[in-house]
């Protein structure tokens, strides 16, 4: 999306260009927060309603929450820009790390 | 380029936060110290859920007994809208808008402390109840996890006063401003850590 | 160190150190300090060899023993083992990618002084009551219902050193990431370069679970948690894991830094480029990488069930695959080649079947249920430390005799080094090759004393005779430190003749700035392609211009210190003692005080002219 | 550089020596197997080995003709710079692979193989498997029979060439359970119940004197060293008659002479509040605080420890905490003269279900 190459050697052109980016991006993130909002409701909806059987509801707020990070990530934190590799890198390697701590603690700490 | 140099509107680079070798290293740190953090926040988790519900007689409440869905709902809201307004810091930051930035700014930290004060309420609810830190392992495991995630909301809050109050006459430069991105990077990801909160062990923890 | 140096008093060159931000430095102090606590644990070891030296034994007594076992095991390897491993990277990494310093000058100081002053929380436990007792390892149930302060001391002291080394890990990362020199590609990185990132890319992932645990302990022991408290519904095993999370990968933590400076060390002195170059960094990614999926190995015995067993003796077994690449590949490095027997030599080739035999125990306990019968006797005991010996301190007497004229400018002398390199050889065989035979007879580690009649006697009293030897070695070492300094004959840039990478290029020790110019760099082992095409410097990427220079700063002493002293009132708030409540306030205001003091305050740093580094050039002070 | 050499010889050939002298002793040593389970650990403890030295061999070949072939003549000799050999890198890369999956596969056999103790929960009158409860404390061994209904303390008693079935368990700090010479560990976790089995072999048990030592091999506080048991494998027979004999006794045994009456008198006085001399496991697990010492005057050493003679009896009681460091038994009863000592060694010493 946004771009570090900014030599079209017009100032005025850059600056349009850039705040157009910037316009867009933001569009993109307003989308972004109307949506996390909407999955919010969606799961607090499912648990409220009570209707629903354990086995159901767990996995889809599991994979709500999932969507609502990515969206933090990739649109808040600029994830999707370039320049992030060492960070979603490292940030990916932790979560496996994190992630199979949680299944051990999950499945052989109790008996 | 100069960490003092002062801009303009059209003179400010498209990318502030990493026009620096310095801003670079800020940029990169703090998402491996990111990726730390998610490694911690992960061992919390593990631990409170290894330790769910474990209390030691039967009259102590459970999770399903704890909590209450509209508390957690709304603080879930104050903080996801900090995260949109920290988003529109970072926008008016980009377009050399120093003003309209610490407003936003402002507003960010209102929203957080907002949560803040809620959390302390729903504590206080919570030890009425008999559900303290330490009256079983339920609950030691419950207010670390939440608790870790309160301080970083309770830091967050204080090193953006900090920095607003620091920069409030300097307006933007190269030199403070991969500092508010870091901010706003920090910011968000106590927003992603409470999204894992919020699901797993409050909406969880009502499901059973 | 520095050109700008004058000569000055005691008093500013120890203001100098406590407020410097020069990775140099820090090195110094890292290579001060954990030699100091090298020393420390290496006196505890001597107690612990003299105590079972003979049956029944009243040296010490049965308390006092489980202190000294347990200090000497996080004495080494938090201490000693991790901070000299620490003064290495910091003296050689940058300079191997051409940085003129780290991404985080404060940062590095800071962790360093935060590693200090836990160290010395941590000892301080002698004088203040008793130190911990509960094993290095802590386990819960044990650690929980330890009396005094031991284990607090043991939790508060290891929370502050770790996030020393964890802010440390990310600044050698960043610096890795971002500041090497023009050309200098991630696959023409030296291999002790390669081996600081992924072991910083450890630490990174490995210390957030020790944090945790320690905090839970924390909580349980000072502030009434019950984490691991069984009747409250705790659960023990817990710790067990957290610790071992982390514990797993911190073995990797303390051996891939080894392997770096084995890997230079074996180019070096065979004069040959490193043999399979990409293998062995594919190997020392790839033993990052498992070496977070197989910390139950640990926890065999505890009851994890067959599945839980079966999957992580697997996982640990893959582990031998990449170690073996890395010996062979050190193997061919050193064949067709053209070795010369130095002291760092002597210390690489014997490291290969050192190392050997360590690694090949460590496949026999990756055998599950054979496992069972070694798990906690003296059989472990002798895996890991022909493991942590026969690889981590080799490496570290390794890099001391070939790193020493880089970091101080003079050379060790190599009669005493090879003296100390033989009776130190000698000592750890005779040490621990016994040891795998006391445990396969029944001898369970951890024991303070062992009953007559079991046929551990002799095998016993070999132990510590070979203690002895390499004690001596160690002596020996300090009298070659302070007979060199005494002397101190200068040396050029590349003492040993055949440096091939670019901390070689420049002048020993280096000027404050590092690199007046940033190399260009052309390929791996930069300095030895400009050497073969017969250039003695390299070239320059950039003209000379101004140098931008970070401040020196007293803030990353007060920032460890207020959390020294908040630690004393966190502990002794337990006693209900009055003044603890405030003595933590006033500690954690140090501390967060000097933090804001660091966030409003700017720090611009200050330049080095271009006309200055021309002048000095021209009057031949410095290269 | 003699001298050094001499050295290295001398400790060589102590080396040496010292592994010839022997695998150990029978009774303790785990490279002198007396059961299935040391036996199936025994030889994944040969197979692994005899890999290891494989690749020891190798290892040392390539090392030593590279030491000596490879020294520098000359110093201005510039060897040619060799990047790799890939057909060299992946032979040693597969051959390691394969060597693995060779250990690799019967560990996870044996893993499963030793994991196996459905048995021991089958109910019912027909149940012939031996299931021991054993309880670990502060420096001392508890062994309930459940499907028996008798309790001793310290030493072990179990049929030879029979699968005997543990579940684990501690009152206080973790401790772990270990018999060297018959079966590797598992440790005694103060959160669950861990379960595994033995087997005793009947022809070793004899070479070992029918006595196996056992040890606490978690580190569990300052007397961790001393927390030894022993185990009595004997035959079928003369357990069950040895079990009968434990079930007759009903209530405390009478002391017979004039001096072990008086050591009863005291015994009922300072004693029995924690240490009971009765088998049957009827009180609870939290009530039993110290050593069952019904057949204490069978067994083969005091406090686990010391001989079994009546001066060491009378030496643990007048200070046990000269032997073991922090045990629990210290201060819990007056002060006794030696006159009273002398009666209550005299009456334990006669505690016997078995002529």
């Amino acid at each position: 999306m946004a771009n570090h190459e900014l030599n079209s050697g017009n100032p005025r052109v850059d600056i349009e260009y850039r705040r157009k980016k910037s316009k867009e991006e933001m569009r993109y993130q307003i989308v972004s927060f109307t949506m996390m909002l909407f999955l919010t409701f969606i799961a607090f909806g499912m648990v409220a309603a009570k209707g629903f059987s354990h086995w159901f509801t767990v996995p889809i707020i599991l994979l709500l929450a999932v969507v609502q990070v990515i969206f933090q990530l990739y649109y808040f934190m600029h994830m999707n820009q370039k320049g992030h590799e060492a960070p979603s890198l490292f940030l990916f390697t932790g979560l496996g790390v994190g992630l199979t701590a949680i299944l051990t603690f999950m499945t052989i700490v109790w008996w | 380029m100069q960490v003092e140099e002062k801009f303009t509107y059209e003179t400010w680079p498209a990318h502030s936060e990493k026009a620096t070798l310095e801003a670079k290293n800020k940029f990169i740190g703090f998402w491996l110290f990111l990726g730390g953090e998610t490694v911690l926040f992960a061992s919390l988790f593990a631990t409170y859920l290894a330790l769910k519900d474990k209390v030691p007689n039967t009259s102590m409440p459970h999770a399903k007994d704890l909590f209450e869905l509209p508390l957690t709902f709304a603080a879930t809201m104050l903080l996801l809208t900090s995260s949109l307004t920290s988003v529109y810091a970072m926008y008016h930051m980009k377009n050399f808008a120093f003003r309209k930035m610490m407003l936003w700014l402002g507003l960010t930290a209102l929203l957080g402390a907002g949560f803040l004060g809620l959390e302390i309420y729903e504590f206080t609810n919570y030890v009425h109840e008999g559900h303290t830190f330490t009256s079983s392992a339920f609950g030691s495991a419950f207010y670390t996890l939440v608790g870790f995630h309160g301080g970083h909301v309770a830091f967050g809050l204080l090193w953006c006063l900090t920095l607003m109050f620091r920069n409030s006459k300097r307006g933007l430069d190269l030199y403070n401003a991969p500092k508010f991105y870091v901010f706003s990077l920090y910011w968000h990801f106590i927003d992603v850590v409470w999204v894992f909160i919020f699901t797993v062990v409050y909406l969880m923890g009502m499901v059973g | 160190m520095s050109t700008y140096a004058q000569k000055k008093g005691f008093g500013a060159t120890l203001w100098d150190f406590l407020t410097t931000v020069d990775h140099k430095k820090i090195a110094i102090l890292y290579l001060i300090a954990g030699g100091f606590f090298f020393v420390v644990g290496g006196l505890e070891a001597m107690f612990i060899r003299i105590q079972l030296a003979v049956p029944n034994n009243d040296f010490v007594s049965a308390g006092l023993y489980n202190e000294i076992m347990t200090m000497h095991g996080t004495t080494m390897i938090f201490l000693a083992a991790m901070p000299l491993v620490f003064a290495f990277m910091n003296a050689v990494m940058p300079l191997q990618i051409g940085a003129r310093d780290v991404a985080f000058p404060f940062v590095n100081a800071l962790g360093f002084w935060l590693f200090f002053f836990g160290g010395v929380f941590l000892n301080l436990s002698w004088f203040l009551g008793g130190a911990p007792d509960a094993g290095w390892t802590s386990y819960a149930s044990l650690a929980i219902a330890s009396k005094g302060h031991g284990v607090d001391f043991y939790v508060l002291g290891l929370q502050i050193s770790g996030i020393g080394t964890l802010i440390g890990g990310i600044n050698f990362l960043v610096t890795i990431i971002n500041m090497r020199a023009p050309g200098m590609t991630y696959m023409r990185m030296p291999l002790f370069t390669w081996s600081t990132f992924v072991t910083s890319a450890l630490i990174l992932f490995a210390f957030p679970p020790l944090t945790v645990g320690l905090v839970l302990m924390m909580f349980d022991r000072l502030f009434g948690a019950n984490f691991f408290e069984v009747t409250m519904g705790g659960n023990t095993v817990i710790w067990e894991h957290l610790f071992w999370i982390f514990g797993h990968p911190e073995v990797y933590i303390l051996i891939l830094p080894a392997f770096g400076i084995f890997s230079e060390t074996f180019a070096i002195f065979s004069r040959k480029r490193l043999f399979g170059y990409s293998s062995m960094v594919f190997a020392l990614v790839l033993i990052g990488f498992l070496g977070f999926m197989v910390w139950a190995h640990h926890m065999f015995t505890t009851g994890l069930g067959p599945v839980a067993n079966a999957i992580f003796a697997v996982a640990t077994m893959a582990i031998g695959v990449p170690t073996g690449i890395k010996i062979f590949n050190w193997l061919f490095t050193m064949w067709g080649g053209s070795v010369k027997f130095t002291t760092p030599m002597l210390y690489a080739v014997s490291f290969i079947p050192s190392f050997v035999a360590g690694g090949v125990t460590g496949v026999m306990l990756a055998s599950a249920a054979a496992d069972y019968q070694y798990h906690d006797t003296y059989f472990v005991v002798a895996h890991f430390h022909y493991v942590i010996v026969g690889g981590v301190v080799l490496a570290i007497l390794a890099g001391t005799h070939l790193y020493w004229p880089k970091m101080f400018g003079t050379m060790l002398n190599e009669t005493m080094g090879k003296i100390t390199f033989t009776l130190f050889l000698i000592g750890f065989h005779l040490t621990f090759f016994i040891q795998h035979f006391l445990g396969l007879w029944g001898m369970p580690r951890r024991v303070f004393t062992y009953l007559p009649g079991q046929g551990f006697e002799t095998a016993n009293m070999v132990s510590t005779v070979g203690a002895f030897f390499m004690a001596v070695g160690v002596i020996v070492l300090l009298i070659n430190i302070i007979v060199t300094s005494a002397r101190n004959v200068r040396v050029g840039n590349d003492p040993w003749g055949d440096g091939r990478t670019l901390e070689w290029a420049i002048p020993s020790p280096p000027p404050f700035y590092n690199f007046k110019q940033l190399p260009l760099v052309r390929g791996l082992d930069a300095y030895w392609l400009e050497k073969m095409e017969g250039k003695m410097a390299m070239t320059p990427a950039e003209p000379i211009g101004d140098i931008h220079m970070p401040n020196a700063s007293f803030l990353p002493f007060t920032i460890a210190l207020g959390l020294f002293i908040a630690a004393f009132g966190a502990m002794y708030h337990v006693d209900h003692k009055p003044w603890a409540l405030p003595v933590m306030v006033i500690g954690l205001l140090v501390t967060f005080a000097s933090m804001f003091l660091r966030s409003v305050k700017d720090d611009h740093g200050f330049h080095i002219h271009k006309e200055d580094l021309i002048e000095k050039t021209d009057k031949g002070v410095e290269a | 550089m003699k001298r050094l050499a001499k050295w290295r010889l001398i400790s060589l050939f102590s080396i040496l020596a010292l592994i010839l002298s022997g695998c150990g002793q029978p009774y303790l040593s785990a490279l002198r197997p007396a059961g299935e389970v040391a036996e199936m650990q025994y030889g994944l403890m040969k197979l692994s080995t005899l890999i290891m030295v494989g690749v020891i061999a190798v290892v040392t070949v390539i090392f030593i003709l590279v030491v000596i072939k490879f020294r520098r003549k000359d110093d201005s000799e510039i060897p040619k710079q060799v990047e790799g050999n890939h057909k060299l890198e992946i032979l040693w890369t597969v051959i390691p692979i394969l060597l693995l999956l060779i250990l690799a596969v019967p560990t996870v056999a044996d893993v499963f193989k030793l994991a196996d103790v459905g048995k021991m929960d089958k109910k019912g009158a027909h149940k012939d498997e031996v299931v021991v409860k054993v309880r670990s404390n502060l420096y001392w061994w508890e062994f309930e029979y459940p499907d028996l209904g008798i309790v001793t303390s310290q030493e072990l008693v179990v049929p030879t060439n029979k699968k005997v079935y543990f579940s684990l368990h501690s009152s206080d700090v973790k401790h772990s359970f270990w018999i060297p010479a018959v079966g590797g560990k598992m440790d005694t976790n103060t959160d669950n119940v861990n379960k595994f089995w033995l087997e005793f072999d009947d022809k070793k048990a004899n070479e070992a004197g029918n006595l196996f030592y056992g040890k606490c091999a978690e580190l569990c506080g300052p007397s961790h060293a001393l927390m030894d048991f022993k185990v009595r494998a004997i035959s079928q027979s003369k357990f069950d008659s040895w079990v009968s004999a434990m079930k007759d006794v009903k209530k405390p045994q009478q002391a017979t002479s004039e001096l072990a009456q008086q050591g009863q008198k005291i015994f009922s006085q300072s004693c029995i509040g924690c240490h009971a001399v009765t088998p049957t496991n009827a009180t609870p697990e939290k009530a039993r605080v110290a050593p069952n010492l019904t057949n204490f005057g069978e067994r083969s050493r005091v406090a686990g420890i010391l001989p079994h003679t009546k001066e060491d009896v009378k030496a643990w009681i007048k200070n046990p905490e000269k032997f073991k460091p922090g045990n629990k038994m210290t201060g819990k009863y007056p002060q006794m003269s030696d006159q009273e000592l002398d009666a209550l060694a005299e009456y334990l010493m006669g505690l016997k279900v078995q002529d």
